[in-house]
């Protein structure tokens, strides 16, 4: 015979702040995380929460995630947020969580398909991301043109959405803009896409106008690569890494698509806290857009503002429409 | 496979000529193929540039299999060094002659150390550098978290963009090292008695020759090779991050085992590494030149791996149904 | 003065030496004599720094030496030629033989003088090889001339040579031996370990006889000893040489194994032999003769490219050893027993075993419980002296390993098996007895083809035998086992042949 | 890598008699030891390792896994030849097990057949390679990993809309969450060992077995020990290849399985970070990358070493730099103490 569950069924809700330790864990080692350190360390102050802490160990691997997720539970972690590696695995880690009575949020991506087994998905709509940047690029060429789409992985469902967003744009040029190329997997590391973007500058600079980059490695590669090239190419890079934004000033980069993850990490540590202390979800598994932003030459001294407006506007919402407190 | 000593002996040049024929051919082909894209200036620039990390690493690893040892450190020594020069170039403030040499010397440090490590503690050096391979990963991260460092040194970028006779000047600087290798394994005393040591250490040892300096002497000179890659990718690269040298593991032993080099130790060639460096840079490009998706053109690697093994096979069959 | 005084070594499981002494003068070739795994490798190789001594002295001129390594023993000036072959395939043959002292410039390696180093050794042995040629190229015989010449190298005042002409026929045995006499009339001393009785009287003066690690005889005049006598001492009680019971061969049977006009890929023409059950032919040669080539191409490792071979009146295309042991119950014992013959790296058990685990099996799965009964009966029969029958078969002395070559094909019990130089480096008594042995097995109606470069051996144990000389069969003779009248009739049979066009080819030409 | 091992041993020693190495000095024995000391360690530093549920029982299916893994690539070290393939092998597998399922509705045992079929082939097709054009299995395989890397995604692409399957078997649930404490007969509930344990240990007996008492499997290591040796006694040398790579394929496919249960899905990373490791456990293990000898046990303590010590690290919470820095350490000081040990022993043993 089987045994219930039910000694895993320990209560969730009704605990006190200074009871709710939140870890916030990224898929692995990558700039567009570090916002999420001095977050935690900001909300475990202002929410008073037991604890909040960031690990990035699990080195871009499912297993060793759920790994470093089930060490965490062991040290006494109650709350997570958590970016999962494999998109279309994530989900029975979530459930694995839920299980044992912990809140869960999918933070920075959702998982892969229409179902979201965590409480809720707080992250950058990948292709609508993708989408902007190609808009900016679109304009950035002049509305007419080549362009090229550097990205990561294939086999993750966020470069599926990636690729996605980019054609939607592209498709509503009527033709008068074309993807020429779309170069995946070069994000594991900057050398490949150092290569990668050598050689299809050497292959096809000259038909090429505009490049989209929806990953970190690659924007870093194109902009030095355009750089050293002296090739009139326009490049729309991804998030705000010192030296994207020194492209932007400098003029080798045009604008860049910028993410929120500080606001992910606050927004869902304070989502986290209130259902650990009994909120529930209105609507189970919801899907939340976090913002982009598309940064130029324009705004680059002044984009931090918006980014916090939108955070704010995040909490408000989850406060009125996507929890429900007793 | 017949069991003779003479006909193992007779083939032990023929990978390397196998490879010779394939790259020329691939070459051809594939210049054919763009309509001579791939001769244009930029391009053939950008193919050699970038062969030059994969050859010296390729060397790197193959001056420990010479003693039949592996290690699995390049990759990450290579990211390492190179952070560590942007490092002193950067955060430190020094001239970037005295980063490469900086290193060079890290590389040449930790090379022996892996060595060092081997002889005394007398466990496999795959383990040893394996272990090594993670805290040398630690170390690189630790150095700049996962930002990326630019714009140091111009006159180092500016070289490592230098091309001399359309040549790149780092890609000269690889073929130079080749060279040096070459010369060392062929001519020279000590590079003997590494050759020696590998091929029988128990002979080796016989004939009065420590095996323990050879190993030592192995690991030093390939962490020092990765040295050189380091500051060939701090200086041709622009910009350099955490993840530096995390797609040159495989590589480093594709290159000198297709080359025709044994695990087993005993024997090098640096024609062949080099070759097949040659090769794998050429499927790269012709990714780029067409546009493939990278998966197929992973399919392609093996497939071409696979028929050079095949052709080479077949030659051989032939060769010995001549006499 | 080089003295040896009470040296004890002991391996796991082993006490090799026991308190072996051994004084060695200059001017003078001093024998060191035992059986199969006396101890006399292990006393050479603690007097060349190889091992180190469990106790026990080495004194050169009363000072104590002690060795940190084989280049200790170098620098003392001691030389030596090893039981095992130990060459670095890779490596030319003048490489090989200056290895110890490579000759450099500035950390250059100078080639010029390595070749003229290497040609001036090999000049004293009086072998004719290319010093670029690799040495991977040799046959076992050449290999083992490098060897030699490698020793020569360093003039030591010291040479020691352990089993130098293991693998050598006469021709060149002789040549090495004028070369060992010339460097006793210059003042050096030199060591001979060699099973060889014949040769030992030949060259040497002195003699120390090693039994269970002791020298029961110590640096003794040989003159005024006999041949029996020493046996007797290395044996340890008297040892009466057997007389070989001899049956006739039913000349009506049809050969188990025939070869008709057969050619090969390596250049073997015109090659006719037949060996009927209960027949011993021996095949006689110099070394190079090509008579190990052809047995392989019986076998399927060399092609054939005309001819026929037949086994029992049938036609046989034998494609490699497995089909020759399953389909033609057919086996080859190998010369070459470390690369060929043995499993170094695994116990004496399964190197035994290996042939029949076919033959054990029950549903796929080996017994241990039979594997090491088999294995028991043939260290046994052969006399193999290991600690346990699980021990490592590298770790078995040189004459014990060739046992354990022999057995894994005995074990096989095949209708016609090919032995090529069994009885390298086996010692007198063990010799006697398994000549015995193969006569028996001949007598059991066994058809045996008998590789070897023993000649006394061969006309002790063959019927008839079939002499080689550069890829041909010269002549055949029925042995009526006068050794005198056989050996002149052969040695005739090779030099009487004009200089043939068929040598051997190397592969690559 | 030493040519000789030198012994020394006092001159008073008695007269040679067969002795053996004391028990402790055997290196299986020294990687208990060490692994009871590195539990005693982190237990003292976090109590929470002790933690059944969140550490011990998943510790468990982790070791299984890799432990498999380690098998896959000792099937082939037996021989002295590499798998690099592994990964993929297993990644294809168990995309044949997600298809079949998903596609024909088998259930899990079916599902699994066809996977573990096709790992074999997979397998077997890498050994013919291999043993047909004599050329080293490190090349073979790797342009094999190459080419399965890419059969994987355009796989995936056209039998799923993503890059893992939406469904799998019943069955592989219990076997990624039950343990048998799950399962009771009246009162009394087995321990809490995870319901994949007993398919890794099954699958280290099989092969232990293997090469331990079967024939083929005996073949094999003599390959592996000296093949023109193994070839001349009568030894069919190419078929022992094919069957030793076969059986690596074989094994890679049940790691690709219990990965998949563990991890919740057939998917296209499947196998991804198996290469390392699995080289890892059997090497740490003492099986030598030469051939001719293998070590299940040792395999098995090695898994369990290297994931105890990346549990333990995990517990104490290291940042990503410290962290791969202790791990390196750890995993050196815990060796060299064990090479000192096995010094030692042989010291004290020659002179028992
Ligand atoms: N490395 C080793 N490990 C274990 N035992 C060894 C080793 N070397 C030699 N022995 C053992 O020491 C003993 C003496 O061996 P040794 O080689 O000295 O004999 P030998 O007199 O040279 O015999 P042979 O005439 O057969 O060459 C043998 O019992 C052998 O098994
Ligand atoms: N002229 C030659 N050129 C090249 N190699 C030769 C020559 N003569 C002999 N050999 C070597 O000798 C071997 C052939 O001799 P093989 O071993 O068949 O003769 P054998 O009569 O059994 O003598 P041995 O006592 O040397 O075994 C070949 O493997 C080859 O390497
Ligand atoms: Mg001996
Ligand atoms: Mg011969």
């Amino acid at each position: 015979t089987k045994k219930s569950d039910n000694e895993t069924a320990a209560a969730s809700s009704g605990k006190a702040a200074d009871q709710v330790k939140v870890a916030l864990v990224p898929g692995g080692a990558h700039p567009y995380f570090q916002p999420w350190k001095t977050a935690a360390t900001e909300a475990k102050t202002e929410l008073k929460l037991g604890d909040a802490t960031f690990n990035e160990t699990s080195g871009w691997d499912q297993t060793k995630q759920n790994d470093v997720i089930k060490s965490l539970a062991a040290q006494g972690y109650n709350a997570f947020g958590i970016f999962g590696v494999a998109p279309e695995n994530i989900n029975s880690t979530f459930e694995d969580l839920k299980r044992q009575g912990f809140a869960v949020g999918s933070l920075a991506s959702c998982p892969a398909g229409d179902v979201n087994k965590a409480d809720f998905c707080l992250s950058t709509d990948t292709g609508e991301a993708a989408y902007k940047a190609t808009k900016a690029a679109i304009e950035a060429i002049g509305g007419k043109g080549n362009l090229v789409h550097l990205t990561g992985n294939k086999v993750d469902s966020n470069t599926q959405r990636r690729i996605a967003g980019v054609d939607k744009a592209v498709g509503e040029t009527a033709g008068q803009v074309k993807v020429i190329q779309v170069v995946t997997d070069i994000d594991t590391d900057l050398q490949t896409a150092q290569k990668a973007v050598a050689d299809l500058l050497a292959a096809k600079g000259t038909q090429v106008n505009g490049i989209v980059t929806t990953a970190y490695n690659p924007a870093v590669a194109a902009a030095e690569g355009i750089r050293q090239s002296k090739l009139p190419i326009k490049l729309i890079a991804i998030d705000d890494d010192k030296t994207i934004l020194d492209g932007i000033k400098d003029g080798s980069v045009s604008g860049t698509v910028l993410q929120n993850p500080a606001g992910q990490a606050l927004v869902g540590s304070y989502a986290l806290l209130k259902l650990s202390e009994g909120c529930t979800m209105a609507k189970p598994g919801v899907v939340v857009d976090s913002g982009s932003f598309i940064v130029t030459k324009a705004n680059v001294d002044t984009y931090e503002t918006d980014r916090k407006a939108k955070t704010d506007e995040l909490r408000t919402a989850f406060d009125g429409q996507y929890l429900t407190c007793k | 496979m017949t069991l003779t000593a003479t006909s193992l002996s007779a083939t032990s040049r023929k990978p390397e000529l196998t490879l010779a024929v394939i790259a020329v051919v691939g070459f051809v082909a594939l210049a054919i193929a763009t309509g001579g894209n791939l001769l244009s200036a930029g391009t053939l620039e950008a193919f050699f540039r970038f062969l030059a990390v994969p050859i010296v690493i390729g060397l790197s690893q193959m001056v420990v299999l010479a003693v039949g040892q592996m290690n699995l450190s390049v990759g990450a020594l290579t990211g390492f060094c190179a952070m560590a020069a942007a490092w002193l170039m950067l955060e430190a403030g020094l001239p970037a002659p005295i980063a490469v040499l900086a290193a060079l010397a890290l590389g040449l440090a930790v090379g022996l150390a892996n060595g060092i490590l081997v002889v005394l503690t007398r466990i496999n050096g795959f383990i040893v550098t394996l272990a090594t391979m993670t805290i040398i990963q630690g170390l690189r991260y630790g150095v700049n978290g996962p930002d990326t460092f630019q714009g140091y040194s111009e006159g180092l970028r500016a070289f490592g963009r230098a091309s001399i006779l359309g040549l790149p000047a780092v890609f000269l600087v690889a073929i130079a090292v080749a060279v040096l290798v070459g010369l060392y394994f062929s001519r020279t005393v000590s590079g003997r008695k590494l050759l020696a040591s590998g091929g029988s250490p128990f002979a080796a040892r016989l004939s009065g020759i420590s095996n323990d300096r050879s190993l030592i002497t192995a690991h030093g000179l390939s962490g020092l090779l990765a040295g050189v890659a380091a500051v060939i990718t701090v200086a041709a690269s622009g910009s350099v991050n955490a993840t530096i040298g995390d797609d040159l593991l495989l590589p480093s032993f594709a290159a000198p085992i297709i080359g025709g080099v044994a695990l087993t130790g005993g024997m090098v060639s640096v024609t062949g590494t080099v070759l097949a460096a040659f090769l794998v840079r050429l499927v790269d490009v012709m990714q780029a030149q067409f546009g493939i998706n990278p998966r197929w053109v992973d399919l392609i690697i093996g497939a071409v791996v696979l028929g050079a093994v095949l052709l080479g096979t077949v030659r051989q069959k032939l060769q010995k149904g001549s006499t | 003065m080089l003295v040896a005084e009470k040296l004890v070594k002991t391996f796991p499981g082993v006490r090799a030496l026991d308190g072996a002494n051994l004084t060695l003068r200059p001017g003078s070739v001093h024998a060191l004599l035992g059986e199969n795994g006396a101890g006399k490798s292990t006393l050479v190789k603690l007097l060349t720094g190889v091992y180190r001594p469990d106790g026990g002295r080495i004194l050169s001129d009363g000072a104590e030496l002690q060795f940190g390594g084989p280049l200790d023993a170098q620098k003392a000036g001691i030389g030596v030629v090893h039981q095992e072959r130990n060459l670095i395939p890779a490596f030319s043959v003048g490489e090989n033989i200056v290895l110890h002292h490579l000759p450099g410039r500035a950390g250059w390696l100078d080639k010029q003088r390595m070749r003229a180093e290497a040609r001036r050794c090999l000049e004293l042995l009086e072998v004719d090889l290319d010093p670029d040629m690799p040495v991977s190229r040799l046959s076992v015989a050449q290999g083992q001339l490098v060897e030699i010449a490698k020793a020569l190298s360093l003039d030591s005042k010291v040479l020691l040579l352990d089993e130098p002409t293991a693998s050598l026929t006469g021709d060149e045995a002789d040549r090495l031996y004028s070369v060992v006499r010339r460097l006793r009339d210059s003042g050096h001393a030199v060591v001979l370990v060699s099973h060889k009785l014949e040769e030992v009287f030949a060259v040497a003066d002195t003699v120390t006889v090693l039994r269970d690690g002791r020298s029961v005889a110590e640096a003794e005049p040989l003159e005024g000893h006999t041949q029996s006598q020493i046996v007797d001492l290395m044996v340890g009680r008297a040892f009466a040489s057997i007389e070989l019971a001899r049956h006739p061969v039913d000349a009506s049977q049809t050969p188990a194994l025939r070869l008709s006009d057969v050619a090969t890929g390596l250049g073997h023409q015109d090659i006719n032999l037949s060996v009927r059950p209960g027949e011993i032919l021996g095949l006689y040669g110099l070394v190079g003769a090509g008579r190990s080539e052809l047995a392989k191409a019986v076998l399927g490792l060399e092609r054939i490219t005309a001819g026929t071979v037949e086994i029992h009146g049938k036609p046989a295309r034998i494609r490699n050893v497995g089909e020759a042991l399953r389909r033609y119950r057919l086996g080859y014992v190998t010369e070459d027993r470390k690369d060929e013959g043995l499993f170094l790296e695994q116990p004496v058990t399964r190197n035994i075993a290996v042939t029949v685990w076919r033959r054990l099996a029950k549903a796929g799965f080996v017994p241990d419980r039979r594997e090491r009964a088999l294995a028991a009966t043939y260290v046994e029969r052969l006399g193999i002296r290991v600690s346990t029958p699980q021990q490592l078969a590298g770790q078995l002395s040189g004459g014990n390993q060739q046992k354990v070559s022999l057995a894994k094909w005995l074990a096989a019990e095949c209708d016609v098996l090919i032995v090529d130089e069994p009885t390298v480096g086996i010692d007198v008594r063990t010799k006697a007895a398994f000549h015995e042995l193969i006569a028996g097995l001949a007598a059991e109606g066994l058809a045996l083809l008998l590789i070897s470069s023993d000649l006394p051996e061969t006309v002790v144990l063959a019927d008839r035998i079939a002499v080689m000389s550069e890829l041909r069969i010269v002549g055949e003779l029925d042995n009526d086992h006068d050794y005198q009248r056989m050996s002149q009739q052969i040695i005739r049979l090779i030099h009487a042949e004009p200089s043939n066009p068929g040598t051997l080819r190397p592969t690559e030409s | 890598m030493t040519a000789q091992v030198e012994s020394p041993a006092p001159p008073d020693a008695p007269p040679a008699k067969p002795r053996r190495l004391p028990l402790w000095a055997n290196p299986r024995i020294g990687l208990v030891v060490l692994l009871v000391l590195l539990v005693a360690l982190f237990t003292t530093l976090r109590p929470a390792f002790l933690d059944t549920r969140l550490t011990l029982t998943p510790l468990q299916s982790d070791i299984s896994v890799y432990l498999v893994v380690g098998l896959a690539q000792l099937s082939v070290l037996s021989l002295g030849h590499m798998n690099l393939a592994v990964g993929r092998m297993a990644a294809t597998s168990a995309f044949a097990m997600g298809l079949v399922h998903d596609k024909l509705g088998a259930g899990l045992i079916v599902s699994l057949a066809a996977g573990l079929l096709v790992g074999a082939l997979l397998g077997a097709l890498a050994g013919l390679i291999i043993s047909r054009t004599g050329v080293n299995s490190f090349v073979v395989t790797l342009a094999m990993d190459f080419a399965l890397v890419g059969l994987i995604t355009i796989l995936y692409a056209s039998a799923t809309d993503g890059v893992a399957f939406p469904t799998m078997p019943s069955g592989m649930e219990a076997l990624r969450f039950d343990t048998f404490a799950d399962y009771c007969m009246g009162d009394v509930c087995g321990p809490r060992i995870p319901l994949v344990v007993p398919i890794a240990i099954a699958a280290a007996l099989l092969v232990g077995l293997f090469f331990r008492w079967s024939r083929v499997g005996r073949e094999v290591l003599m390959t592996g020990s000296n093949m023109r040796a193994a070839e001349l006694s009568g030894i069919p040398t190419r078929y022992r290849i094919v069957q030793a790579h076969a059986l690596s394929g074989l094994i890679a496919a049940l790691a690709g399985f219990l990965l998949a249960a563990n991890n919740g899905a057939f998917s296209a990373s499947i196998g991804d970070s198996f290469l390392l490791p699995s080289f890892l456990a059997p090497v740490l293990g003492g099986t030598l990358l030469v051939g001719g000898a293998v070590s299940v046990l040792g395999t098995a303590l090695g898994a369990a070493l290297t994931q105890v010590i990346y549990k333990g690290l995990n517990l104490l919470q290291f940042q990503l730099d410290q962290l791969q820095l202790y791990i390196g350490l750890v995993l050196l000081a815990a060796l060299s103490l064990d090479r000192f040990r096995h010094v030692l022993a042989e010291r004290r043993g020659a002179k028992l």
